[in-house]
């Protein structure tokens, strides 16, 4: 029993190691494209943090059914909420992705240390 | 429902839905006429907005008509209504001094795609000010940091490239770790709404989730506001952006994620974490003082005016954060004066940077000898910004100034080393201003074959209302201040 | 009876499709070439896509999930090996030509055949 | 079984994330990213969340992939080796992933049911919008109307991106356009893929709409009908070419999906303020607020669904756009 509860954190631990994947990639890696794929790993990590929240034991997806009572249905905000910060994240990739193609053709490399180089 | 009530959700929507028609407008010229006439009408609503609050009382608006903790709220006190008037103004300000300059630097094809996104940089902006819903204000942060990012990657030179995809990674770091508090915090209480949150963290205040939840909330922030030591976007990102677009970003973009900050640290945190005074103690307190000392320092050495400038800006903001820190009545009401009056100095000072940069493209000091002999006028609403920035008496830049000495003494037995800090930086603050108006006025003319005068009537004039503003809300500084001591008294209020 | 007998079909073609899916997995890490890998990988996309949705057709009765069944078998019998054909030939058309290797201590037969 | 199942994807997750690290070509990370999401998806599933799963799919897995092999195309393929540098990365997340730990022992347990999480605003969800709005799909209802102004938002970060990409890509088309040879146009020669895709298109697109227009009985809506539709489009350029279906649905088609979509969302909250009612606020376009309600929230999903598709095809056109021209 305590290895079960111990293991109804392990969500939250993928969460904070998916995180820090992605962010040290983000600090480390030079490459402009890898730093943009980092981030986007970043950001998935959170959406799972989110939905991990909405669970309950014997719950189900929040879409009531007809005539059925009792039935215990899992959170539907968190759910919202990640929706919405899927979108953002991939608008967000999307512009990065247009600056790096522009950031490509005016300097010809994605490299950070050799376009710090040629300016 | 009547008009007035609904404010606080037209300064939102008029320029977010203006935003996809200005892509439409095609024709010369209209695109801009568009944009312009949509901030000034926001301009007016939060001029309304704060003739609303000035009594003390706060304007909230339902979203969709459900009730607070359930639907989306929208709440409009003294303090988000005195930060709308900078947001909107300095938008309205830059719009309509915006067209010969953005003319030069953008192609007229690409205009208004540019111009919208203006306004969405805008209209996200304004809509972090009057949200009260914590998860709100990351869609917004999110609508306005995506704006200027289009806006500064606008930049001629192809370092605004670099510039701009530095800032995107920042602040999408910064709004994540914003995203992850905002989640821990609802993990503990179950609400988005932030007066819901005030009331329900009681009881978690001290549990883990919370404790990080704050670090995150105020590490996030701090990124997006350029506190030092975060701020290593900033002068980069305002270097080469449109100069016009660095005149509306440094008046108002990090003042927005700094009033979120407070918002936060005195509203959601304060009243029951007993921590709270030596997070801002231990913490915040000594970057601001780094900060300003600093960035102070740094400015003094930069080679280009912008540059300069916005370096200014991060030391500038360190004075923000040392008032909010006191957490005084003073204090913070010193901090709040200054994030309005920072906004008029610092635009102002944009503004004539854009007027010379419109007849001269290199912006290095050293260049700029002599300008001041073609563009007389320029020049002297260059000053008049500088010495308000400064701080000399009757400028507005002194108001905030002696404010924030006066909380300093108040503050306890150390209050002399931050009158101090405050008084050796506003020296440096001297000596940048000094460089730049040395060589406008008395660095020798280099060889110049085009023909230099004046700047465009339309960019002067504008730039001359900016200055005069700024003599004008150091004489009379009624209005700011009314709105300053109402926000001090609700933000001090929740924790006493 | 019919029941009992209907689950346990539905069983029996559960495990032959887990099997498949393992036999595809198994080739595709431990055969020698790309072509012969793919070929094992494929063995995923037809043979156990077929048999797992027929047992869960059979769990799920004459109700709209089956037809959702149905519906996203047949799409994925169809995308299955258009996306292996079209793996194979991009592999063909870069250059990597599907020859039989020699395997250590074995004597290829026909090997001109 | 689950809950065994689960820790296996979720185990699978943190491998393929220091995988997609650790992998120096580009193109391999990409793809590799793509299965995270799908991986991600299938966890979002497990834990009861359909809708994001969808979304997650549709978006992270499908979408995303699209965009970042758009802009590999036009860049680089491989890494370069980095030196220096590791170190203070790794202990700057390697506090960071402590702190978060740390955090987690006093967070609820996942499932807990006495979660504040599941106590103070969610249940209100639950029991009112049978009374109020009267539709199956909760999340579908907190989306669209009790959160609506969020999802508005949301809608206006699509449009912000979009305008964006076309300005930083330039939305004029590059002037080699026309004189490219048949050759690059597509998949014309892959006889196989053009044959079962040209079967496929039409099917994604009415699967699309069924997401569309079922997503107030269950798992969908506007965001989700917008990514599987334009991934329908962009397939059929991928089968014949990026002009084909610019033929099919031209540029400016596109622009006014997405400038009609945002406005048609903004529209309705327009109009909801005349008729008397607060912004967003369904309740008063018809006599019985419970109609009102679900014709606003019709109306609504059907502007996201059309700014969502326009935006991400106009961002996967202007980086197809770049790549002809180069």
């Amino acid at each position: 029993m305590k290895l079960l509860e111990l293991l109804g954190y392990y969500n939250y631990w993928v969460f904070a190691i998916a995180l820090v994947i992605g962010l040290y990639a983000v600090i480390s890696k030079t490459n402009l494209i890898k730093k943009l794929i980092g981030l986007s790993i970043f950001q998935s990590a959170v959406f799972l943090m989110y939905i991990t929240m909405d669970k309950v034991e014997g719950g189900t997806a929040p879409i009531i059914k007809a005539g059925v009572e009792d039935q215990i249905y899992s959170n539907p905000l968190p759910q919202v909420l990640i929706l919405t910060a899927i979108v953002v994240g991939v608008s967000t990739l999307a512009l990065g992705l247009a600056i790096v193609v522009r950031v490509n053709e005016r300097y010809g490399t994605i490299e950070e240390s050799e376009i710090l180089e040629s300016d | 429902m009547d008009l007035i009530s609904h404010l606080p959700a037209l300064q939102v929507i008029v320029p977010m839905l203006s935003a996809p028609i200005i892509v439409l407008l095609h024709p010369r010229g209209l695109a801009w006429a568009g944009a312009t006439l949509a901030a000034l009408v926001s301009f007016a609503i939060s001029i309304a907005l704060a003739v609303a609050v000035l009594g003390g009382e706060t304007q909230t608006y339902a979203m969709g008509g459900w009730p607070a903790p359930f639907g989306i709220a929208l709440s409009v006190g003294g303090l988000s209504a005195l930060v709308l008037l900078v947001v909107t103004g300095a938008a309205a300000i830059a719009l309509l001094a915006a067209r010969p300059s953005i003319d030069q630097q953008i192609e007229l094809e690409r205009q208004p795609m540019f111009y919208s996104a203006w306004l969405l940089g805008l209209a996200g902006l304004a809509g972090i000010v009057v949200s009260a819903d914590a998860f709100n204000i990351f869609v917004f942060m999110e609508i306005s940091s995506l704006a200027s990012y289009v806006l500064i990657a606008g930049g001629p030179d192809r370092r605004a490239l670099l510039a701009v995809f530095k800032y995107l990674i920042m602040g999408t770091i910064g709004a994540t770790f914003y995203l992850i508090g905002v989640g821990l915090i609802y993990m503990m209480t179950g609400t988005l709404n932030l007066a819901d949150m005030e009331s329900r963290i009681g009881d978690v205040a001290q549990t883990r989730p919370v404790l990080v939840a704050a670090g995150f909330i105020t590490i996030g922030l701090a990124l997006k506001a350029a506190v030092f030591p975060l701020h290593v976007w900033l002068p980069n990102a305002y270097t080469q952006a449109p100069h016009m677009i660095t005149v509306f970003l440094a008046a108002c973009a990090t003042k927005v994620s700094i009033y979120v900050l407070i918002r936060f640290d005195y509203m959601v945190f304060q009243p029951t974490m007993a921590e709270h005074d030596n997070q801002f103690a231990l913490f915040l307190m000594p970057l601001a003082l780094l900060g300003i000392l600093v960035a102070s320092a740094v400015a003094m050495f930069e080679g280009n005016i912008k540059r300069l400038l916005g370096t200014s800006s991060v030391a500038q903001i360190g004075y923000i954060m040392l008032g909010a820190s006191f957490i005084s009545l003073a204090g913070v009401e010193a901090s709040v004066m200054h994030i309005f009056n920072h906004a008029l100095a610092k635009g102002g000072l944009f503004l004539a940077v854009a007027c010379i940069a419109y007849r001269f493209r290199d912006l290095r000091i050293q260049e700029l000898g002599g300008v001041a002999k073609t563009m007389p006028f320029t020049c002297a609403a260059l000053v008049l910004c500088g010495l308000s920035l400064i701080g000399i008496p009757g400028t507005a830049g002194f108001i905030s100034k002696w404010l924030l000495i006066t909380a300093s003494l108040e503050s306890g037995p150390f209050g002399w080393i931050f009158v101090a800090v405050i008084l050796v930086s506003s020296l440096m603050a001297v000596v940048y201003i000094w460089r730049i108006v040395e060589s406008l006025y008395f660095g020798g003319s280099a060889n110049r074959d085009t023909v230099i005068a004046e700047a465009p009537l339309q960019l002067l004039v504008v730039t001359w209302i900016a200055a005069l503003a700024n003599l004008y809300f150091g004489f009379f500084p009624e209005v700011p201040l009314a709105l300053a001591d109402n926000a001090a008294g609700v933000l001090m209020g929740y924790g006493k | 009876m019919i029941d009992l007998a209907v689950d346990a079909l539905s069983w029996v073609l559960l495990a032959l499709g887990g099997i498949c899916v393992l036999i595809g997995g198994v080739g595709a890490l431990r055969f020698p070439t790309f072509y012969t890998r793919t070929h094992a990988a494929s063995l995923t996309d037809t043979m156990a896509t077929l048999l797992v949705f027929s047992g869960l057709m059979l769990q799920a009765g004459f109700t709209l999930a089956t037809l959702k069944l149905l519906a996203i078998m047949l799409f994925l019998l169809l995308t299955g090996p258009t996306a292996t054909y079209a793996l194979a030939n991009a592999a063909l058309e870069s250059g990597l030509k599907p020859e039989a290797p020699t395997i250590p201590g074995r004597t290829r037969k026909k090997a001109d055949s | 079984m689950i809950f065994v199942f689960s820790l296996f994807l979720l185990s699978l997750l943190i491998i393929i994330a220091i995988a997609i690290v650790q992998a120096k070509n580009l193109f391999v990370s990409v793809m590799l990213l793509s299965i995270f999401s799908l991986l991600m998806a299938t966890n979002f599933f497990i834990l009861d969340a359909a809708d994001v799963a969808l979304t997650e799919a549709a978006v992270g897995a499908g979408i995303t992939t699209v965009i970042f092999l758009s802009a590999l195309a036009l860049t680089a393929q491989r890494e370069r080796k980095v030196v220096g540098g590791r170190t203070i990365a790794l202990i700057a997340v390697g506090v960071l992933a402590s702190l978060i730990i740390y955090a987690t022992f006093e967070k609820p347990r996942l499932g807990d049911p006495n979660a504040p999480v599941h106590q103070h605003v969610a249940p209100w969800y639950l029991e009112k919008t049978p009374e109020y709005i009267d539709i199956p799909n909760i999340v579908t209802a907190v989306l669209s109307s009790y959160r609506g102004y969020d999802t508005l938002g949301e809608v206006f970060v699509v449009f912000t991106a979009c305008i964006g990409v076309l300005f930083i890509l330039g939305a004029k088309p590059a002037s080699l356009r026309g004189e490219r040879n048949v050759e690059r146009a597509g998949l014309r020669h892959h006889l196989i893929p053009q044959v079962v895709g040209r079967l496929l298109v039409p099917f994604i697109v009415l699967f699309g709409l069924y997401v569309q227009f079922h997503g107030e009985y269950g798992p969908g809506g506007g965001f989700q009908a917008g990514a599987i539709i334009a991934t329908g489009v962009i397939l059929y350029a991928l089968l014949e070419g990026e002009a084909a279906a610019l033929r099919a649905i031209p540029r400016s088609v596109l622009l006014g999906l997405v400038v009609g979509g945002a406005l048609l969302f903004g529209g309705v909250g327009v109009v909801c303020m005349f008729m008397g009612g607060a912004f967003l606020d369904y309740s008063v376009l018809q006599s019985d607020p419970v109609w009102g309600q679900q014709l606003g929230i019709v109306i609504i999903e059907a502007g996201v669904g059309m700014a969502v598709c326009g935006a991400l095809l106009s961002i996967f056109h202007a980086f197809a756009a770049r790549e002809i021209a180069q």
